[in-house]
């Protein structure tokens, strides 16, 4: 497949259970891959199913939304709202051409840094396999530069007009 | 304006069904008064203009031009980009035009996808030779082009800088008379007109304010088809089981459909503040969805959850019906294909 | 239901009361076995002590088989009654599926005849896991003709179907109770029966002769001690041990035990109503006839009996827990 | 849409060092040169210690001098010290929510040796908060009045020593109790460890103290069904269930007891191990001091025949008729001291209990010892009379053990050494074996209490247990137990005959703490423990403002421990009550009414009901009092009407093209190798916009 090809993760964690097993692993000095970048949310209920495909659009390789187990959620049951938008959304997402193993929804107590660690070695380890997505370059064939709506759009257009006219 | 002083209107259609002009022959006898007001500048529609006369036309000469239809082909971006030039206030006209509407579906799968159904795996299609449209073709009396079909369909801003946006699909004829009315305020009585980038003849609350059905409070545990059950009179439809998009749906078209038993399709697109009609319906949707609760076995919990969102067989089709090309992602992967 | 069957080795030779009562058994339940054609040795312990890789791709050879059988609608199960097949079946596919490099070597191995093997494909049963858990006690007890009553029958599981418990089998590992169950089911009076999970001594007959001896004393041993008619079994090993090593072990340590060994497929047999011969009861080298003999028409009257209250000034006894699902009687 | 902050943003960035703990792995100071050529970046600094005062005045300086409006810190978690720098940002007159913390060193620093790596993600992760303080908001924390009453939950030793601390504090506890007396596991033991004080002589009198005090409300036989609201203002419903006593009438005398004809197994008090009547006290010197009766076991009840209690009741207080009773009051905080279960030693089916007569639990044996137990203090076997020649003690049942629970109980070595001492005491001539994995006693005289037992003579045998039997091998074993262990000091496998095993059973959470804490709204582990703020530093508040813990409900541990923790709840409480009010973080979502439509979506996904919907408007409106911010209404709103301070759309969406600063546009960062044959597939199309 891709050589050093390095995959970007957006992370999305709750501020009770996974963000903190974050903050565990780090302190517990464990490794992992540095490929995801967290995003704090006060619960996965927050995550909006809009952020993920802007992160996707904005030229993730993929996207992890860590919760708190389900039944231990600190706000009792956001996490559940989260569990159902994901199954509705990993069905979407596959008629959108992207791949189950770039959008993940994984269960990190705040105990369990090694758990989380481990969960993102493996979906980096997947998405290397997996090869880039850059959905701006890759999927719109944008130039990249801007990449925010359509503005940008246009103004990649515009000066081409004459040469149309 | 022009020699007798009218403001010129143009309305052209580029990937559209016909419906908006239709939509606009629709709001009856102000017809007339819009023949009073305007003089029509391009109307293929309802009269005979040919391209060339725009050609000729000084820039900034149609006062106002209703684009409807979405960028489909080379062909309707170079007349996008000619009436652009030509036309001081240039509307998207319609929800094709605003957001993609059903043409921008095809983004959903490849060109070359689409043209195979289209011309060889029909049932109804007879080509043995498997022929495709060529963009140039050799024929005894020189080249033949026809225009490019594009990998992607787009919404008219996504090629050009568009002033004004009229959703729907149609267009409410309600609606496209009381923008005309403030467009003609301001050309003749020099009214102010709304900031460029509005959008105009349609609502900031959700389609459900104006739906007189019963809302209560939502637990769905499965959606039907619409053909799957006849619904109760007078309650939600959401909550009986039928996706209806009318919360996540600028209100304006006085939710007609909602009203017979027909959840709302979304066509007046996504409210202030969305971005992504889509991805909030769904979010929504699913997060009524009354399955699995905390306390579940992980394996049971995400059974139980697949099976009440495998009801909705079509999520993207569902809640990206009219607005794929102003989606967030706008189309889906396909990074097999050329990117035209 | 209708199942993969891999006899091995064994019950086409010396377990072959095992084989034809388990058959009578099955089609009395509505099980239908279709035996996976071509299977080979199961490798049994000696294969995986000399060359492991050797041992799996012989095994693998089997799921491979097993997996082409396509049985309509029940998965690809396979069922061993052989505990020894049933662990190296299982052991294989779990170690394949754990190792995708063991996976590729084992495959590499079965491409050479045109075979290949997908970890997970096929399940793996032991013929009690699937009575007791398909089939359940209900539908065994419907079948009972002749209850067993008043035949004092000590159940004895032996290492390898319970532990280690790839299957995840319904059932505490170290101390089964779905034999149990099944055998009250049959009318039968359960001891219970300590040594249940012990060693039987396995192959150490043919290394350490006074070793195995040994352990095969402590087993009957136990079981006369709880007064046991017969000892039942699920697994050839087992039951060649401690009934063809009896008359050794009675020589050896001057005693005197006269306990049959008989498979639990024989007793379901029996109290369905087959005939002895049916169920290859004569086979074995203990005569199981003088126990077999002790059953009785109607249940004995002191059964209700025997739970009566504790002596006076005696400690409450803590009530039982119910492992198996199916357990309750 | 173009995420833009409305006015113009003079941010400010500082990057901690941190020592080396970032220094070592980020190059921070390319971070802050990189970061000062941002937009809207107006100072850009790294620093050594951005926690110490100096670098906190760094921060103040800045705001003053160089009129700064936004704070970007990148140092460690926001947990530890977002408040802080939202602290200094407030000395300087700026809005602390103007302020964001970068999370560069338990996120990357500490996660990592890949210096470039590491030095690329802490540039997007600044980059991320850079953009997102760009569209913060002045907030200003949400003032909540703290009622004074407190609930406290379980009568256990946590919880009476909660509520005693609290009554005489002045303030008013209202003691919720399931069962029918206070007293918890404490009131069932015999001696306590170390020291071998009675157990039931130091509970008895706290419970007299709690059953008299007149600040506190004793609830028993009573269990919590409702809470409502928040810090502060918590409204809680209990359920006092019926004794079918009438407690004005009943002078706790007891002849309703000695005159009930039937006796069942008391499972609960006497562990299984004794008997009580069916009306009853638990123990005789029970709190409060009214008996129950057991209406499953009732003859009255199941055949509607005997009311031998009514009749010899003197004072006509026995009450067939009596309903539960639902109570509802308001209180400011709560306390949870739940307690423990025993671990229940049936599953482990080797050890043979349930099955062999004289295998016993733990906490029968406590009972067996006890003076007011079944046998009057007598160690015997089963059978009530033979008093055994050899006992053994089996450590870590259930504990320390994959199969059921991973954890150390923490108390089992210090009681078993305790059973090893008594039964020393009561049978000297029996011998005592204890099979242990470690002996575990840290605590103040508990190595001593070892040593003493040591020389006592007790047997100590190092090794797991594999199994307790009555299958005898040699003539010696005839009648015995056996007891089969591998001594691990001496490598051999070793089979201990003896007449009665103790299995020392671990303590595991309430078979029902999972639904308790959902009732509580608050968090439990995977073991079923309530999860604490912080495990070190903050052991007794949870996650959920308001509500603490204390006790075994916590986790594994001994009485003064227990103690401890009850007290440090009750000084936490008493705090709060004092200050009388508190500032909540101002996280809380927002319907914009003017925008609702009215669909009801969100009516039902909030955990706390604090969205309310106005029929008359055909609005929903958020209460933010009740609403503690999850945010999962205003990812729900599929109109976007709902938007939650501080994690708003705007600001989560500038943090994603902030933290992906290098893969959106091009030139910038590096770039993905792709394989050839992809490449060329993709890169010779002509790109969407060539005519």
């Amino acid at each position: 497949m891709t050589e050093s090809f390095e995959p970007v993760i957006v992370g999305f964690l709750c501020n009770w259970c996974s963000y903190r097993a974050a903050d565990l692993a780090g302190t517990a000095r464990i490794h992992y891959a540095p490929n995801m970048r967290p995003i704090r949310v006060m619960c996965s209920g927050r995550v909006d199913p809009q952020f993920v495909l802007k992160a996707l659009r904005e030229g993730a390789d993929g996207v992890m939304i860590a919760g708190c187990h389900p039944g231990e959620c600190h706000y009792v049951n956001g996490n559940i709202k989260t569990l159902r938008r994901y199954h509705l959304l990993k069905r979407m997402l596959k008629q959108l051409g992207v791949e189950e193993e770039r959008v993940q929804l994984v269960w990190a107590s705040a105990s369990e840094g090694k758990q989380l660690a481990e969960a993102v070695d493996r979906m980096t380890e997947q998405l290397r396999a997996l090869g880039p997505l850059r959905w701006p370059e890759r999927v719109l064939g944008e130039d990249g530069r801007g990449a925010n709506g359509h503005e940008a759009f246009v103004s990649a257009i515009e000066p081409r007009e004459e040469v149309a006219a | 304006m022009s020699v007798n002083g009218k403001p010129k209107l143009a309305m052209y259609w580029a990937a559209a069904c016909g419906g908006c002009e239709i939509s606009v022959l629709n709001i009856g006898e102000h017809i007339l008064t819009v023949d009073e007001v305007f003089d029509l500048a391009f109307f293929p529609c309802i009269a005979d203009f040919k391209t060339v006369d725009v050609r000729g036309y000084p820039d900034g000469y149609i006062d106002v031009c209703l684009f409807n239809g979405a960028i489909r082909n080379s062909e309707n971006e170079e007349m996008a980009r000619l009436l652009r030039k030509k036309s001081k206030i240039l509307v998207a006209y319609g929800s094709c035009a605003y957001e993609g509407c059903i043409p921008a579906l095809a983004n959903l799968t490849s060109k070359e996808a689409t043209l195979e159904t289209v011309f060889l795996n029909n049932p109804t299609i007879d080509n043995p030779d498997r022929v495709l449209p060529q963009p140039a073709y050799s024929v005894p009396e020189g080249e033949l082009e026809i225009p490019e079909f594009y990998h992607t369909v787009k919404a008219l801003d996504q090629v050009v800088d568009v002033d004004y946006y009229i959703p729907g699909c149609p267009p409410e004829p309600h609606q496209v008379w009381a923008v005309l009315q403030v467009v003609v305020a301001a050309l003749l009585d020099g009214a102010p007109l709304p900031p460029k980038g509005s959008i105009v003849g349609a609502g900031d609350v959700a389609v459900c304010e104006e739906c007189p059905l019963e809302k209560r409070e939502k637990t769905i545990t499965r959606f039907y088809r619409p053909y799957e059950i006849t619904p109760q009179p007078g309650l939600c439809l959401l909550e009986q089981g039928l996706v209806c998009l009318g919360p996540a749906t600028r209100s304006g078209c006085g939710a007609l459909c909602p009203q017979v038993g027909m959840g709302c399709r979304g066509c007046y697109g996504p409210l202030p503040g969305v971005e992504d009609q889509g991805a909030k319906m769904l979010s929504a949707i699913a997060s009524v969805i009354d399955a699995g609760e905390a306390g579940m076995e992980e394996a049971e919990l995400d059974r139980v959850i697949e099976e009440a969102v495998a009801t909705i067989p079509d999520p993207a089709g569902t809640f990206y019906r009219f607005s794929m090309a102003h989606s967030i992602l706008r189309r889906a992967n396909d990074s097999q294909s050329d990117k035209v | 239901m209708k199942y993969g069957y891999y006899p091995g080795c064994s019950l086409e030779k010396n377990a072959r009361a095992y084989h034809e009562s388990a058959l009578v058994v099955a089609k009395r339940l509505g099980i239908e076995f279709e035996e996976t054609p071509d299977w080979n040795c199961c490798g049994a312990t000696e294969y995986f002590a000399i060359n492991a890789l050797a041992g799996y791709a012989l095994v693998g050879r089997n799921l491979a088989l097993a997996a082409r059988q396509k049985l309509n609608g029940q998965g690809n199960q396979l069922v061993a009654p052989c505990s020894a097949c049933f662990l190296n079946l299982s052991k294989t596919d779990h170690y394949m599926a754990e190792s995708p490099e063991l996976a590729e070597k084992v495959n590499s191995a079965l491409a050479a005849g045109g075979l290949s093997y997908e970890p997970g494909s096929v399940r793996v049963r032991h013929l009690l896991d699937v009575i007791v858990d398909d089939i359940g006690y209900m539908t065994v007890a419907e079948q009972v003709r002749k209850p067993l009553y008043g035949l004092r029958v000590a159940p004895y599981y032996g290492c390898l179907v319970v532990r280690p418990d790839y299957q995840h089998i319904h059932d505490e590992p170290e101390y089964p109770l779905c034999m149990d169950g099944l055998l009250k089911v049959l009318g039968a009076e359960v001891v219970d029966y300590p040594v249940k999970t012990h060693c039987c001594g396995g192959h150490m007959t043919q290394i350490s002769e006074e070793t195995a001896l040994e352990m095969i004393r402590r087993l009957l041993k136990s079981a006369a001690d709880y007064r046991a008619d017969v000892i039942v079994t699920l697994c050839p090993m087992c039951q060649l041990n401690l009934d063809a090593y009896q008359e050794q072990v009675n020589k050896h340590f001057g005693a005197d035990y006269h306990i049959p060994v008989l498979y639990f497929t024989q007793l379901m047999g029996l109290a369905f109503g087959a005939s002895p011969k049916e169920v290859g009861i004569g086979k074995e080298f203990v005569d199981a006839r003088p126990a077999l003999a002790k059953i009785q028409e109607e249940p004995p009257q002191n059964a209700k009996q025997k739970r009566s209250r504790p002596p006076k000034g005696a400690l409450p006894m803590p009530s039982m827990l119910s492992h198996h699902k199916g357990g309750g009687q | 849409m173009n995420h833009k902050p409305m006015e113009e943003a003079r941010i400010g960035v500082y990057v901690c060092h941190c020592g080396t703990n970032i220094a070592k792995t980020v190059d921070v100071a390319e971070v802050a040169r990189w970061v000062g050529e941002q937009e809207n970046v107006v100072v850009a600094r790294d620093y050594k210690f951005m926690c110490s005062s100096l670098g906190q005045d760094l921060i103040e300086s800045d705001i003053k001098e160089r009129g700064l409006t936004r704070i970007v810190v990148a140092a460690c978690s926001p947990h530890m010290h977002e408040k802080t720098f939202r602290g200094a940002c407030q000395r300087a007159g700026l809005n602390p929510y103007m302020f964001e913390m970068a999370n560069i060193r338990e996120h990357d620093s500490w996660a990592t040796d890949d210096r470039a790596a590491a030095t690329q993600k802490a540039k997007a992760l600044v980059e991320g908060a850079v953009r997102r303080v760009a569209h913060h908001t002045p907030l200003e924390p949400l003032p909540v009045e703290i009622n004074p009453n407190t609930l406290v939950v379980g009568g256990g030793i946590a919880g009476i020593t909660t509520a005693l601390e609290l009554a005489n504090a002045g303030y008013h506890v209202y003691l919720v109790e399931r069962e029918p007396s206070i007293g918890g596991h404490m009131a069932q033991l015999d001696k306590t460890f170390p020291t071998l004080d009675c157990s039931a002589c130091i509970l008895t009198p706290k419970m007299v103290e709690v059953g008299q005090h007149p600040n506190i409300t004793l609830l028993s036989y009573s269990e919590v069904e409702k809470v409502e609201g928040y810090i502060g203002n918590f409204t809680i419903t209990v359920r006092k269930k019926a004794r079918y006593i009438n407690e004005e009438l009943c002078t706790g005398c007891g002849i309703c007891e000695e005159k009930c004809p039937k006796r069942v197994v008391d499972h609960v008090f006497e562990a299984g191990l004794g008997y009580r009547k069916v009306v009853y006290r638990p123990f005789p010197q029970a709190v409060p001091k009214y008996p129950v009766i057991d209406r499953e076991n009732c003859t009255y009840f199941l055949r509607g025949k005997c009311r031998a209690c009514q009749i010899f009741c003197p004072t006509k207080a026995i009450d067939f008729e009596q309903e539960d009773e639902i109570i509802t009051f308001q209180v400011g905080n709560i306390v949870l001291a739940t307690g423990y279960d025993l671990f229940d030693a049936r599953r482990i089916p080797q050890y043979g209990y349930g099955r062999l007569a004289n295998v016993f639990t733990s906490m029968e044996f406590e009972r067996m010892v006890n003076a007011a137990g079944p046998t009057g203090g007598k160690i015997v076997l089963r059978d009530g009379v033979t008093e055994p020649k050899s006992v053994a003690i089996i450590h870590c049942v259930g504990s320390r053990d994959k199969n059921y629970h991973e954890y150390c109980s923490k108390v089992c070595c210090m009681y078993s050494l305790k059973f090893a001492h008594l039964v020393h005491e009561r049978l000297p001539d029996a011998e005592v074996y204890n099979f242990y994995i470690d002996i575990r006693a840290p605590g103040k005289g508990y190595e001593e209490f070892y040593h003493r037992l040591l020389h006592e003579g007790t047997h100590f045998i190092r090794g797991r247990v594999a199994e307790v039997t009555d299958a005898a091998r040699q003539p010696g074993e005839e009648g015995k137990l056996i007891v089969q262990v591998e001594d691990t000091l001496i490598g051999k496998q070793r089979r201990i005959p003896v007449d009665m095993v103790i299995l020392s059973a671990g303590l595991e959470a309430r078979h029902d703490s999972r639904e308790v804490s959902q009732l509580f709204k608050m968090g439990c582990d995977f073991d079923g423990f309530f999860v604490e703020r912080h495990p070190k530093l903050d052991p007794v508040a949870t996650m959920t403002e308001g509500i603490f813990i204390a006790g075994c409900a916590q986790g594994p541990k001994d009485i003064p421990d227990t103690v401890a923790q009850g007290a440090a709840a009750a000084a936490r409480v008493a705090g709060l009550i004092h200050l009388g009010t508190v500032m909540m973080e101002p996280v809380r979502a927002y319907i914009h009414e003017e925008l609702c439509s009215g669909c009801r979506i969100c009516n039902t996904l909030c955990p706390y009901n604090a969205i309310v919907f106005h029929e008359d408007r055909q609005v929903s409106e958020v209460i933010t009092a009740l609403c503690q911010g999850c945010g999962t209404c205003v990812a729900a709103c599929p109109s976007g009407v709902i938007s939650g301070a501080h994690f708003t759309n705007e600001q989560i969406m500038s943090q994603i093209e902030g933290v992906l600063w290098d893969v959106r546009r091009n030139g910038n960062g590096k770039q993905p190798t792709v394989n050839i044959q992809q490449s060329t597939a993709n890169v010779q199309q002509p790109t969407v916009n060539e005519p």
